[in-house]
C-alpha cells in the first residue's frame, strides 16, 4: 500500500461506484440492476480494505467490515433473485420499466 | 462488556430469537396456523416482560456492538408494540390464510429482533448491518403474498430502491470510516470537526442520509414508499409505516446527536430543507389519492417531514420531540391501519370510496377511524397533537420560524385530505352495492381499542409519557 | 337613584299601554285596545298639564338616575321640564289625546285595531320622553323610537305596495339624518364632555367650549342639524314626508304633522345655545329652512291628493319654523311650532274625516262636501284660515312673529321669500277648500256622509286651540310666550311692526281671493295658467324631480355598489385565492383539477395552489422505479452541490 | 360543586355527551331530553356563579389550578373575570336556545339525533373551555376542540353545499389557529420562567419586534374566527349551509371567540404591538363594517344576508377594540354579547321561515306580515335590535363603540356610521320583501310561529330589551375588568 | 526491489483499469449473460487488488463467496429468464443521458473532495499486517455480535427467499 497513493485507489473505487450507479439507473433488466448494485458494493468494499491498510486505527476493522458487506451482498442477491423469479412467474417480465401497476 | 457478561442483559432478545426459531418449528407441528400467531404474541409478551429499563446507565454489550441505553430501550419497546400489533392484524387478515402464515409470524419475530439491533446500533458497522437486516426482511414481507402481482411489484421496487440507497450509504460509510480510521461514531465526530474534513464529511453524511432517508421515506428518497405501501399486504403496510421508519429515525437521531453536536448546526439548514420538502411533497400528493393505503403512504411521508423538524433544530427538545412524535404516530397509524384491515376484510378492497357511509354501516369503526384521523391531523387532545406540539415547540425554540410556518401551512393542507376520509365516512351515503359489516374479527378490534386508548391517553396525559420516556 | 316621581309616569303610562296592547291586544282586548291607549293618554294629560302650568308659573323640574358608565363619568338619564319642554309637553299631550280619540273612531273595524293603538301608544311614550328628556342620548333614543313608530304606522297597510315602499323610504331617509345627528352628538361630547342639556347650557353660557376649537363645535352643530333635516323633512331630505301619507290619517295628523316632524324643530330649539355659541352656523339653518318653506309651498300648488297637499304644507311650515330659528328667533319658531301643531292636526283630521266620508283622496273627485259634512267643513275652513294667516287666528300671530323676526333682523330677502310663501300657502289651502267643499260633486260614485261624533268632537277641540293659542304670543299678551322662553334661553326680541302685519294680511287675503277667483268663478283659468307656465307647472307637479334624481344618482349607485361588492366577494376574494395559480396553469391538468377539486371541494388559496402543485408532484410518481432512483439521485446530488457551497 | 364550579361548567356538557353515547340510538325522546337537560344544568351552574362572582373586582376569580404537564409547565388553569363571564353566560343561554331549536329542526333533517346531540354538547364544552381557560395551551386545546364537532354538525346536518361549507370552515379556522399555536409557543419560549400561564405572562415585557410578530400570529388565528375582512369568506358559506341551531351557535358564540381572544390574550400580552397595529385594525374594522353592509344589501338569500350582517356587526366589535379606550372596550364587549343574542335570534327566525317555506329567497316572499303576525312582530323586533334601535341592546353597544372610536379617529367613526345606515337599509329591505307588500299566494297556508319556536326567541328578546333599557346591569360586570385591562395596556381609564 | 515495486505498481494500475473496463462491460453490454461474465471478471480483478493490498483473507472470501456463490445464482437466474435477456430487446432505458450527466457531476465533485481531503494515513496502519488468523480471532471476539447477527440475517433471509421463490401451491 505504500506503493500507490490512497487517493488513486479512492478515485478508482469512485469510478467503479459511478459505473455501478449508472447501471442501476439505466439497465432495464432487473437482474442487470442487481449486478450493477454489486459493483457499487464492491466499490465501497475496496474503500474499506484500502482504509484498513492506511488510516484505520485497528487493522481488522475494515476487513471484517468488508466481509460482512460481502455477506450482505450475497443475501441481497439471493433475496433479490427470489423476488425477481416470483415476479417473472406471475408477470412474465423482468424489466424494471414494465412493472408500473403502482403509481401516482 | 464481553459476550458472556452481556448475555444476562440480552435475555429479551434471546427470547425473541428462540421464539422465532420456535415459531418455525411450531409451524411444522400444528395445523391451525393461528396458534403460531398466538405463540408469537406470547413470545413478544415474554420479551417485553423480560425487558428492563437501563435507567440512566449505558450498557455496552458485546464490546459495544449492542449499545443499550434508555434511548435504545424505548425504541425496542416501540419495536415490540409495532410487531405485536402487526401480528394481531395479520391473524385476521384473510389473504394470508393458507399462505405460509406460520412463516410469516416467524419472520416477523426476526423482524422484531432486527429492529432491536437497529435501536442498539452505535457504530457504522452495526448501523449498516442492522439496517440491511430490517430492509431485507421488509422486502421479503412485502412480497410475501405471491399470488398478488401488486405485492411482487412492490417488493421488486422496494428491493431495487433500497439496495441502491444502501449502496450509496455504504459508500458514504466507507469514506467516513476512512476519514476517522474507526467505525465508532464518537471518533467520526472527532474527525469531522476539523475544517479540512468538512467537505468529506458533507459527502459522507449525505450518503448516509440517502440510506437513512430511504428508511424514513424522506424526500427525495421517498418515492418507493407509496408503491410499496399500496402493494404490500395490509398488516405489512401498517408495520412498514411505523416500524422501519421509527427505527430509521432512531438511527438518524443517534447519528445526528452523537456525530453532530450543535457545532454542526449548519446541517440544520439541510435538514430543514429536507423536512420542508418531505412534508410538502407528502401532503401535496396525498390529496388526490384514491387508494387508502397509498393515501396513508403519502400521509406517512408527510409525517416523516414533521418528525424531521425535531432533528433539524439540533436540541434536546427536538430529540425528545422525535420520540414523542413517533410514539404518537405509532398508536395513531397502527390504529388507522387496523380500520383499513377491517374494511378490507369486509369488502376485500381498500379504495377510499369503499369507506362511503361507513358511519352507518359500522359506526364504531368509523368513530375510531375518525379519532385516528383527527390525531393525524393534530387536533387536541389526541396524541397526534402532542407530537405536533412538540415539534413545533422545538422549531420555535430553535428559532426556525420559516420551518414552523411551512409546517403550519402543511398541517392545514393535511387537514383537508384527512377530512376527505372523514367526509367519505360520514357525509357520503353508502352505495347500494357495498356489503354490510358482519361481526368484526377479534384481534383488529382489540388493536382498535388499545391504540385508541393510547392515542387518547397520550393526548390527555402527555406528562406521564414524557416522564416515562425521558425521566 | 330613581325616586318615585309622577313625571316619570308621563311617558311610562303610554308605554304600559303599548306593552299590554302588543302582547294581549289582538287576542283579548280587541276594540277595547283604543280605550286603554286613550285612558293612559288622558292620565298622562292629567299628570302633565299641572306640571306644565307650574312651569308656566316659573317652576322647573329635573330628576335623573345613572344609566351607563361612559369613560370615567356616568351618563345619567332623567327628565328636565323647563319652559321649552313644558310648552311642547302641553301641546303633545293635548293633541295626542284628541287624535287618539279621533282615531278610535276612524280605525273602527280595522283587523289590526289593537296593533294600531299599541304603536300609537309607543309613539306617545317616545314623544313624551323626547320632550322631557334631559340629555342628548335619551333624546336620541326617543327620537329613534319615534322613527320606528313612524315606520310601523306608515307601513300599517303594508299589503299595499306603495305603503311598504313609503315606510322603507321614510325610515331610511330620516335615518340618514339621524346618523349625522349621532355623530354631531358624539362630537359635542368630545368637545364638552357631557350629553346633559343643562350642563351643556351651563358650559356654553360660561363661554367654555372645551379643549377643542370652536370650529369643531360648529361642525358638531351642523351635524346635529342633520337630524332636523331628516326628521323635520327639510330640503333635501323632505321627500319621505309626502309618501308617508300612506299611513292612516290620524297617524299623519299626529306624527307627520303635529308632533314628530316638529321634534326636529324642537331639536334645534333644544340645542339653541350651541347654535348661539357658533353663530356662523345660523345661515345654514336659515337657508335650508327658507328653501324648504318656499319649495314645498310651490309644490303644494299643483298637487291633487288631499293629504299630499297637507303634507307639503307641513313641510313648508316646518321650513318656516327652521328659518325662524336660524334667525335666532327661538320664540317665534317655537310659537309657530305650537300653533301649527293644532291647526295642522285639525286639517289632517278634517282631511281624514273627508276621506272617511268619501273613501277617496283625490280632490278632483270631491266637491260640494260642505253640505254633506258640515262639521268637518267648518272646522277645516277655520284651520285653513289659521294656516293662511288670517287674523286673529293663531296662525296669524305666529307667522307674523316669524316675518317680523326676518324683517327686523335684517334678513330682507328671507322676509320677501317668506311673504311670497305665505301668499302661496293661502292660495293652495283655499284651492283645496274651494275644490273640496264647494262647487258641485264631481264624481257621482262618491257618496259622502258626515263622520260620527267620536271623530267630530276632537275636531272641535282642536279648533279651540287653533283659534286661541295665538293669544299668548301675540302683542295682545305682550308676547308672553316669547318672554317666557327667554327666561330659559336668551334670544333677541323685536317690537311688532305694522308694516309686517299689513304685508302678512295682504298676502293671506290675496292668496285666498286669488284661489276664490280661479276655483270658484273661473275654473277654466286654472288650466290655462298651467298651460302658460308649463315648465313651472311641471316642476311643481313633479316635485322638482327630486325623487327621480335621488333614485338615479343615490339609490341606484348605492344598491349597485352592494351588488358589485358581493360579486367582488364571491369572485375576487374567494377567487383570489383560487386564482393565484390560475395564470400559470398547466395544460390538461387544469380542467381536471378544477372539476375535481375546486368544484367538488376546496375553493380557496390553499386548495388551488395545492391542487396545482399536486398535479405536478404526483406526476413524478411514474411507477417506474428507475425514475424514482434518478430523482432521488439528482436530489441527492443537488444537496451535495448545495452543501459543498458549489453553487 | 361550587369549589370546582368552572370545571363543572366546562365539563357538564361533556358528561351529558357521554351519557348520550351510552343510550340506544332509538331512544329519541330520552336523547332529546337529556341533551336539553344538560344544557339547562350547565346554564344553572353558570347562574350559580352569580353570587360567587364579585363584579367589582378586576382580577380572575373562581380560579382552578392544577399542574397538568409539568415538563412544559402546562397547567389546568381555569378562571373567570368580567370579560369571560358575559361570554360564558352567553354561551349557556345560546346553547339552551339552540338546543330547543334543535328539538324540532333536527328531526326534520333526518334523524341521527344521538350523534347530533353528542356533537352539540361536545361543542358546548369546547366553547366553555375556550372562554374559561387561562393557560394558553389549554386554551388552544379547547379552541381546536370546537372545530371538529362544528365540522360534523355543518357537514352532516347542513344544507345542499354542506360539505363544501364544512371543510371550508374547518380549513380556514385550522390554518389560522395553527399560526396561533406558533405564536403561543413563541410566547412560551420568550417568557422567563417559561410558562403558559396567562396571569404570569401578562406581567412580562417583550421587545416590540417580537410583540409584533407574535401579535400577527395571534391575529391570524383570531381574525379568521371573527371574521375580519378579508378572511370572512368562510362565514357566509358556513352560516348558510349550517342547520339553524348551529348557525345560531356559530353566529351567537363562535365568532366571539375571536374577539374574546383579542381581549384576553393579544391585548394584555402585547400591548405595544397592539398600539402599533391599532390603525390597521381600525381600518379593517371599518372595511368590514361597510363591506359587510353593502354585501348584505345585495343578498337575496335571507340567511346569507344575516350572515353578512354579522361581518358588519363584528366589525363594530373590532372597531371598539381598535379604539383602545374605556368606551371602545365596553362597547366591544357589550356588542359581543348583544350581537350574540340578536343574530342568534335572527338565525332562529330564518330557520322558522325556512322550515315552513323551504326557501330563503327574499324575493319569493312578501306580505307574510298578514299571515304570520306574531312572527312578523318578532322579526321586526330582532331586525330593529340589529340595526341599533335605541332601547334595544344593539344601540347601547354600538353607541359605546362609536363613542370610543370617536375619541380615537373621527374619520373611522364617520365611516362606521355609514354601516349603521346600511344596517337599516338591508334589514328594512329584508322586512319589506318578507313581511310587507302583497301576499304571495304560494304562502297562504303558512302557519304562524309555534310555542316551541317562541320559547327559543322570547328569552333572547328579554335580554335584548333588558340590556337596551338598562345596560348597567351587565356593564357593571364588565367594567372593572376592562378598566384593569386598559390600565395594564398603559392607557388612561 | 525497484523494478519489482514498479512492476507491482504497474500491475495494480493495470488491474484497476481492467476492473473498470469490465465494470463498463457490466453496465454497457446488451447481452445480460455477457454482463454477468464481465462482473465475474471484475470481481476476480478486485480480488487481485485485495491481494495487492495484502488482504489475503478477503481475496479468498471474494473469490469463494462472490465469484463462486453469488455469480452462480445470478447466472442461474439469467438462464431462467433467458429469452428476455437476448440481444433483441433493448437493455437500457431512456434516462441514460440525465443519468450520465448527473453521475459525471457526482464523480467530479466527489473526486475533488477526495483529492482535497488530507487522509490521515498512519505508519502504524501501513505497517500492520493482518493475518487470516487475526481476522478469525477478531470475528470470534470483538465482532462476535455482528457475526451472530449476520448469521441470523442469512437464516431469516434464506427462509424468506425460499418461501418467495417457491411456486404458489395452495395447500
Amino acid at each position: 500500500m505504500t506503493l500507490i497513493p490512497v487517493e488513486h485507489v479512492l478515485i478508482f473505487s469512485l469510478l467503479l461506484f459511478a459505473i455501478g450507479l449508472y447501471g442501476t439507473l439505466t439497465r432495464r433488466n432487473i437482474i442487470g440492476i442487481l449486478i450493477s448494485i454489486e459493483l457499487m458494493l464492491n466499490a465501497a468494499n475496496i474503500n474499506l480494505v484500502v482504509f484498513a491498510k492506511t488510516t484505520s486505527l485497528s487493522p481488522e476493522t475494515g476487513q471484517v467490515f468488508a466481509v460482512f458487506v460481502i455477506a450482505i451482498a450475497a443475501v441481497t442477491v439471493a433475496v433479490g433473485l427470489a423476488i425477481v423469479l416470483a415476479l417473472y412467474r406471475s408477470r412474465k417480465t423482468i424489466f424494471a420499466d414494465e412493472v408500473h401497476l403502482l403509481k401516482w | 462488556m464481553g459476550p458472556v457478561e452481556s448475555l444476562k442483559y440480552f435475555i429479551p432478545e434471546l427470547i425473541i430469537l428462540c421464539g422465532a426459531f420456535g415459531a418455525f418449528l411450531l409451524d411444522f407441528a400444528v395445523r391451525n396456523k393461528r396458534a403460531v400467531g398466538i405463540f408469537s404474541l406470547f413470545v413478544m409478551a415474554a420479551a417485553a416482560f423480560a425487558m428492563k429499563n437501563p435507567a440512566g446507565e449505558t450498557l455496552s454489550l458485546f464490546y459495544g456492538f449492542f449499545h443499550l441505553d434508555v434511548f435504545a430501550h424505548w425504541f425496542r419497546i416501540f419495536a415490540l408494540i409495532a410487531v405485536s400489533v402487526t401480528l394481531m392484524l395479520a391473524m385476521d387478515y384473510p389473504p394470508l390464510k393458507n399462505r405460509y402464515e406460520g412463516e410469516f409470524y416467524g419472520l416477523f419475530l426476526f423482524m422484531a429482533f432486527a429492529l432491536i439491533t437497529v435501536a442498539a446500533a452505535n457504530n457504522l458497522l452495526m448501523i449498516f448491518l442492522a439496517v440491511e437486516f430490517v430492509s431485507l426482511l421488509s422486502y421479503l414481507l412485502t412480497g410475501f403474498l405471491k399470488h398478488d402481482p401488486k405485492a411482487k411489484e412492490a417488493a421488486v421496487k422496494y428491493l431495487l430502491f433500497g439496495s441502491v440507497c444502501s449502496g450509496i450509504m455504504l459508500y458514504g460509510i466507507s469514506l467516513l470510516y476512512g476519514a476517522a480510521g474507526s467505525i465508532e461514531l464518537g471518533h467520526v465526530w472527532q474527525t469531522l470537526r476539523s475544517p479540512s474534513m468538512s467537505a468529506l464529511g458533507t459527502v459522507g453524511v449525505l450518503c448516509f442520509f440517502a440510506g437513512l432517508g430511504f428508511k424514513i421515506s424522506m424526500a427525495p428518497f421517498h418515492m418507493w414508499a407509496p408503491d410499496v405501501y399500496e402493494g404490500a399486504p395490509t398488516p405489512v403496510t401498517a408495520f412498514l409505516t411505523v416500524g422501519p421508519k421509527a427505527l430509521g429515525f432512531a438511527v438518524f437521531t443517534r447519528v445526528l446527536i452523537t456525530v453532530f453536536s450543535p457545532s454542526f448546526a449548519h446541517w440544520g439548514v439541510v435538514l430543514t430543507a429536507l423536512s420542508m420538502l418531505t412534508m410538502t411533497i407528502g401532503n401535496l400528493t396525498a390529496i388526490s389519492q384514491t387508494n387508502i393505503k397509498r393515501f396513508f403512504a403519502y400521509s406517512s411521508i408527510a409525517q416523516a417531514g414533521y418528525i424531521l423538524m425535531g432533528l433539524a433544530v439540533f436540541s434536546p427538545l427536538g430529540q425528545n420531540a422525535v420520540m414523542i412524535y413517533l410514539f404518537a404516530y405509532l398508536f395513531t397509524n397502527l390504529g388507522a391501519f387496523a380500520v383499513v384491515c377491517l374494511v378490507e376484510g369486509a369488502s376485500g378492497k381498500s379504495n377510499i370510496s369503499d369507506y362511503a357511509g361507513l358511519s352507518e354501516r359500522s359506526p364504531a369503526t368509523a368513530f375510531f377511524m375518525t379519532v385516528f384521523l383527527l390525531s393525524l391531523t393534530g387536533i387536541p387532545p389526541l396524541a397526534g397533537f402532542i407530537g405536533k406540539y412538540y415539534v413545533f415547540a422545538a422549531a420555535i425554540e430553535g428559532k426556525a420560524i420559516a420551518l414552523a410556518v411551512v409546517a403550519a401551512v402543511n398541517s392545514a393542507v393535511a387537514a383537508y385530505y384527512y377530512f376527505r376520509i372523514i367526509r367519505v365516512m360520514y357525509l357520503v351515503p353508502k352505495a347500494e352495492t357495498q356489503p354490510t359489516f358482519g361481526t368484526s374479527p377479534l384481534y383488529p378490534k382489540i388493536v382498535l381499542w388499545l391504540m385508541s386508548a393510547g392515542v387518547v391517553t397520550l393526548g390527555l396525559f402527555p406528562g406521564y409519557f414524557i416522564k416515562l420516556l425521558f425521566g | 337613584m330613581v325616586t318615585a316621581d309622577r313625571i316619570f309616569l308621563i311617558p311610562l303610562l303610554p308605554f304600559a299601554a303599548f306593552v299590554v296592547n302588543i302582547l294581549f291586544g289582538a287576542r283579548f282586548l280587541k276594540h277595547r285596545a283604543a280605550w286603554l291607549s286613550i285612558l293612559t293618554s288622558i292620565a298622562a294629560c292629567v299628570i302633565a298639564l299641572p306640571v306644565c302650568f307650574e312651569v308656566f308659573g316659573g317652576a322647573r323640574f329635573a330628576n335623573d338616575f345613572a344609566w351607563l358608565r361612559i369613560n370615567d363619568g356616568v351618563l345619567r338619564f332623567g327628565y328636565l321640564v323647563d319652559p321649552l319642554s313644558a310648552s311642547l309637553l302641553f301641546m303633545v299631550v293635548i293633541v295626542g289625546t284628541l287624535i287618539q280619540i279621533y282615531a278610535s273612531g276612524y280605525m273602527q273595524g280595522d283587523p289590526r285595531y289593537s296593533r294600531f293603538f299599541a304603536y300609537v301608544s309607543l309613539f306617545m311614550s317616545a314623544m313624551l320622553t323626547l320632550v322631557i328628556s334631559n340629555n342628548f342620548i335619551l333624546f336620541f333614543m326617543a327620537w329613534e323610537i319615534m322613527g320606528l313608530c313612524s315606520y310601523l304606522l306608515i307601513g300599517f297597510y303594508f299589503q299595499k305596495e306603495s305603503a311598504a315602499k313609503a315606510c322603507f323610504k321614510a325610515f331610511l331617509t330620516t335615518r340618514l339624518g339621524d346618523v349625522g345627528f349621532l355623530i354631531g352628538v358624539l362630537m359635542l361630547f368630545l368637545a364638552l364632555g357631557t350629553f346633559d342639556f343643562s350642563e351643556i347650557n351651563r358650559a356654553l353660557a360660561l363661554g367654555d367650549h372645551g379643549a377643542l376649537p370652536l370650529s369643531f363645535l360648529a361642525t358638531s352643530a351642523i351635524f346635529i342639524f342633520c337630524g332636523t333635516i331628516g326628521k323635520s323633512a327639510q330640503f333635501p331630505l323632505h321627500v319621505w314626508l309626502p309618501d308617508a301619507m300612506e299611513g292612516p290619517t290620524p297617524v299623519s295628523a299626529l306624527i307627520h304633522a303635529a308632533t314628530m316632524v316638529a321634534a326636529g324643530v324642537f331639536l334645534v330649539a333644544r340645542s339653541f345655545t350651541i347654535f348661539m355659541a357658533v353663530p356662523e352656523t345660523m345661515p345654514v339653518v336659515t337657508t335650508i329652512g327658507c328653501i324648504t318653506a318656499f319649495m314645498a309651498a310651490f309644490i303644494a300648488l299643483t298637487q291633487t291628493d288631499i293629504k299630499r297637499i297637507l303634507a307639503y304644507s307641513t313641510i313648508s311650515q316646518l321650513g318656516y319654523m327652521v328659518t325662524a330659528l336660524g334667525m335666532q328667533g327661538l320664540g317665534a319658531g317655537t310659537f309657530h311650532l305650537i300653533t301649527h301643531a293644532f291647526f295642522k292636526a285639525l286639517l289632517f283630521l278634517g282631511a281624514g274625516s273627508v276621506i272617511h266620508g268619501t273613501h277617496v283622496q283625490d280632490i278632483r273627485q270631491m266637491g260640494g262636501l260642505f253640505k254633506k259634512m258640515p262639521h268637518t267643513a267648518v272646522t277645516f275652513i277655520i284651520a285653513s284660515l289659521a294656516l293662511a294667516g288670517v287674523p286673529p287666528l293663531s296662525g296669524f300671530w305666529s307667522k307674523d312673529e316669524i316675518l317680523l323676526t326676518a324683517f327686523a333682523s335684517g334678513h330682507t330677502l328671507v322676509f320677501w321669500i317668506l311673504l311670497l310663501t305665505a301668499f302661496m300657502t293661502a292660495f293652495y289651502m283655499f284651492r283645496l277648500v274651494f275644490i273640496t267643499f264647494f262647487g258641485k260633486a264631481r264624481d257621482p260614485h262618491v257618496h259622502a256622509h258626515e263622520s260620527p261624533a267620536v271623530m267630530t268632537l276632537p275636531l272641535w277641540g282642536l279648533v279651540l286651540g287653533a283659534v286661541l293659542l295665538g293669544i299668548p304670543g301675540s302683542p295682545l299678551m305682550h308676547h308672553w310666550f316669547q318672554q317666557f322662553l327667554a327666561h330659559a334661553i336668551h334670544h333677541p326680541e323685536y317690537h311688532p311692526s305694522a308694516f309686517v302685519m299689513t304685508c302678512s294680511v295682504i298676502a293671506a287675503v290675496g292668496g285666498i281671493t286669488l284661489a276664490g277667483i280661479i276655483y270658484m268663478k273661473n275654473t277654466h283659468w286654472a288650466e290655462s295658467i298651467a298651460k302658460r307656465f308649463r315648465p313651472l307647472y311641471r316642476l311643481s307637479f313633479n316635485k322638482f324631480y327630486l325623487d327621480e334624481i335621488y333614485s338615479k344618482f343615490i339609490i341606484r349607485p348605492f344598491t349597485a355598489l352592494g351588488e358589485v361588492l358581493y360579486r367582488f366577494d364571491a369572485k375576487v376574494i374567494d377567487g383570489s385565492v383560487n386564482g393565484v395559480g390560475a395564470g400559470a396553469m398547466w395544460l390538461g391538468a387544469v380542467k381536471n383539477w378544477i372539476d375535481k377539486y375546486i368544484v367538488d371541494g376546496l375553493v380557496n388559496f390553499m386548495g388551488t395552489l395545492t391542487c396545482f402543485l399536486n398535479s405536478i408532484v404526483k406526476r413524478l410518481q411514474t411507477g417506474f422505479v428507475q425514475n424514482y432512483l434518478l430523482i432521488a439521485f439528482l436530489g441527492f446530488l443537488a444537496f451535495i452541490i448545495w452543501e459543498l457551497k458549489l453553487v | 360543586m361550587t369549589s370546582h364550579l368552572l370545571s363543572w361548567i366546562t365539563f357538564t356538557p361533556l358528561i351529558g355527551a357521554f351519557v348520550l353515547l351510552c343510550l340506544p340510538k332509538r331512544a329519541h325522546d330520552w336523547i332529546r331530553w337529556i341533551a336539553l337537560a344538560t344544557t339547562a344544568i350547565t346554564a344553572g351552574l353558570v347562574c350559580l356563579a352569580f353570587p360567587l362572582f364579585r363584579a367589582s373586582e378586576s382580577g380572575f376569580q373562581l380560579v382552578e389550578r392544577a399542574m397538568w404537564i409539568p415538563q412544559f409547565n402546562i397547567q389546568y388553569l381555569l378562571g373567570m373575570d368580567g370579560i369571560s363571564f358575559p361570554m360564558v353566560f352567553l354561551t349557556a343561554l345560546i346553547s339552551i336556545m339552540a338546543c330547543l331549536g334543535s328539538l324540532a329542526h333536527i328531526r326534520v333533517k333526518g334523524g341521527r339525533e344521538k350523534e347530533y346531540y353528542f356533537l352539540f354538547l361536545l361543542l358546548e364544552t369546547g366553547i366553555m373551555g375556550t372562554f374559561l381557560a387561562l393557560d394558553l395551551f389549554l386554551f388552544y386545546i379547547f379552541w381546536e376542540v370546537v372545530l371538529v364537532p362544528m365540522y360534523f354538525l355543518i357537514g352532516i346536518w347542513g344544507g345542499p353545499r354542506k360539505e363544501y361549507a364544512a371543510i371550508k370552515f374547518f380549513l380556514y379556522t385550522l390554518a389560522g389557529s395553527l399560526f396561533m399555536l406558533l405564536g403561543i409557543l413563541a410566547v412560551y419560549f420568550g417568557s422567563e420562567p417559561r410558562t403558559f400561564d396567562m396571569t404570569l405572562l401578562a406581567s412580562m415585557k417583550y421587545g416590540l419586534v417580537f410583540q409584533k410578530i407574535v401579535f400577527l400570529a395571534f391575529f391570524l388565528g383570531f381574525a379568521i374566527k371573527v371574521p375580519i375582512f378579508p378572511f370572512h369568506t368562510w362565514l357566509p358559506d358556513a352560516h348558510v349551509e349550517a342547520p339553524t341551531p348551529i348557525s345560531v351557535i356559530l353566529a351567537g358564540v363562535l365568532l366571539k371567540m375571536g374577539t374574546y381572544g383579542f381581549l384576553r390574550f393579544s391585548y394584555p400580552l402585547f400591548p405595544d404591538a397592539a398600539r402599533w397595529f391599532q390603525p390597521a385594525m381600525g381600518v379593517l374594522a371599518v372595511i368590514g363594517i361597510i363591506y359587510g353592509g353593502f354585501v348584505a344589501l345585495a343578498q337575496t338569500d335571507f340567511k346569507k344576508m344575516v350572515a353578512y350582517s354579522s361581518v358588519s356587526h363584528m366589525g363594530f366589535v373590532l372597531l371598539g377594540l381598535a379604539a383602545m379606550n374605556a368606551d371602545g372596550f365596553r362597547g366591544a364587549l357589550l356588542q359581543m354579547f348583544s350581537h350574540g343574542t340578536i343574530t342568534g335570534g335572527l338565525f332562529l327566525l330564518v330557520g322558522v321561515l325556512y322550515d315552513r317555506a323551504h326557501t330563503r329567497d327574499l324575493n319569493d316572499f312578501g306580505g307574510l306580515g298578514e299571515k304570520m303576525p306574531v312572527y312578523a312582530g318578532i322579526l321586526i323586533f330582532f331586525s330593529l335590535a340589529s340595526l341599533g334601535l335605541p332601547g334595544l341592546s344593539g344601540f347601547v353597544s354600538e353607541f359605546l363603540t362609536l363613542l370610543g372610536s370617536f375619541q380615537y379617529s373621527k374619520l373611522m367613526t364617520g365611516l362606521a356610521a355609514i354601516g349603521i345606515l346600511l344596517a337599516a337599509t338591508y334589514l328594512l329591505y329584508m322586512i319589506q320583501r318578507i313581511l310587507l307588500g302583497k301576499l304571495n299566494p304560494k304562502w297562504s297556508s303558512l302557519p304562524d310561529i309555534n310555542y316551541l319556536e317562541l320559547s327559543t326567541l322570547v328569552p333572547l328578546m328579554i335580554f335584548i330589551l333588558g340590556i337596551g333599557l338598562y345596560p348597567k346591569i351587565i356593564l357593571d360586570y364588565m367594567i372593572p375588568t376592562l378598566d384593569g385591562l386598559l390600565k395594564t395596556m398603559g392607557g388612561a381609564v | 526491489m525497484e523494478i519489482l515495486t514498479l512492476a507491482a505498481k504497474i500491475g495494480a494500475y493495470a488491474l484497476m483499469t481492467g476492473v473498470l473496463l469490465f465494470a463498463l462491460g457490466v453496465v454497457a453490454l446488451r447481452n445480460l449473460f455477457h454482463s454477468a461474465l464481465c462482473l465475474a471478471a471484475a470481481l476476480i480483478g478486485i480480488a487481485g487488488l485485495y491481494l495487492f493490498f495484502r488482504a489475503d483473507f478477503l481475496a479468498a472470501v471474494q473469490i469463494l463467496l462472490y465469484v463462486g456463490a453469488v455469480m452462480t445464482v445470478i447466472i442461474f437466474a439469467i438462464m431462467l429468464t433467458e429469452h428476455l435477456s437476448g440481444k433483441t430487446t433493448i437493455q437500457h432505458n431512456r434516462q441514460s443521458l440525465p443519468a450520465f450527466l448527473g453521475i459525471a457531476a457526482l464523480v467530479t465533485v466527489i473526486a475533488k473532495v477526495i483529492l482535497q481531503t488530507p487522509w490521515p494515513v498512519t505508519q502504524k496502519a501501513l505497517g500492520a499486517h493482518t493475518s487470516v488468523e487475526g481476522i478469525g480471532t477478531a470475528l470470534m471476539t470483538v465482532y462476535v455480535f455482528p457475526f451472530e447477527v449476520i448469521s441470523v440475517v442469512l437464516i431469516a433471509a434464506l427462509i424468506g427467499a425460499v418461501i418467495i421463490a417457491k411456486r404458489e401451491n395452495p395447500s
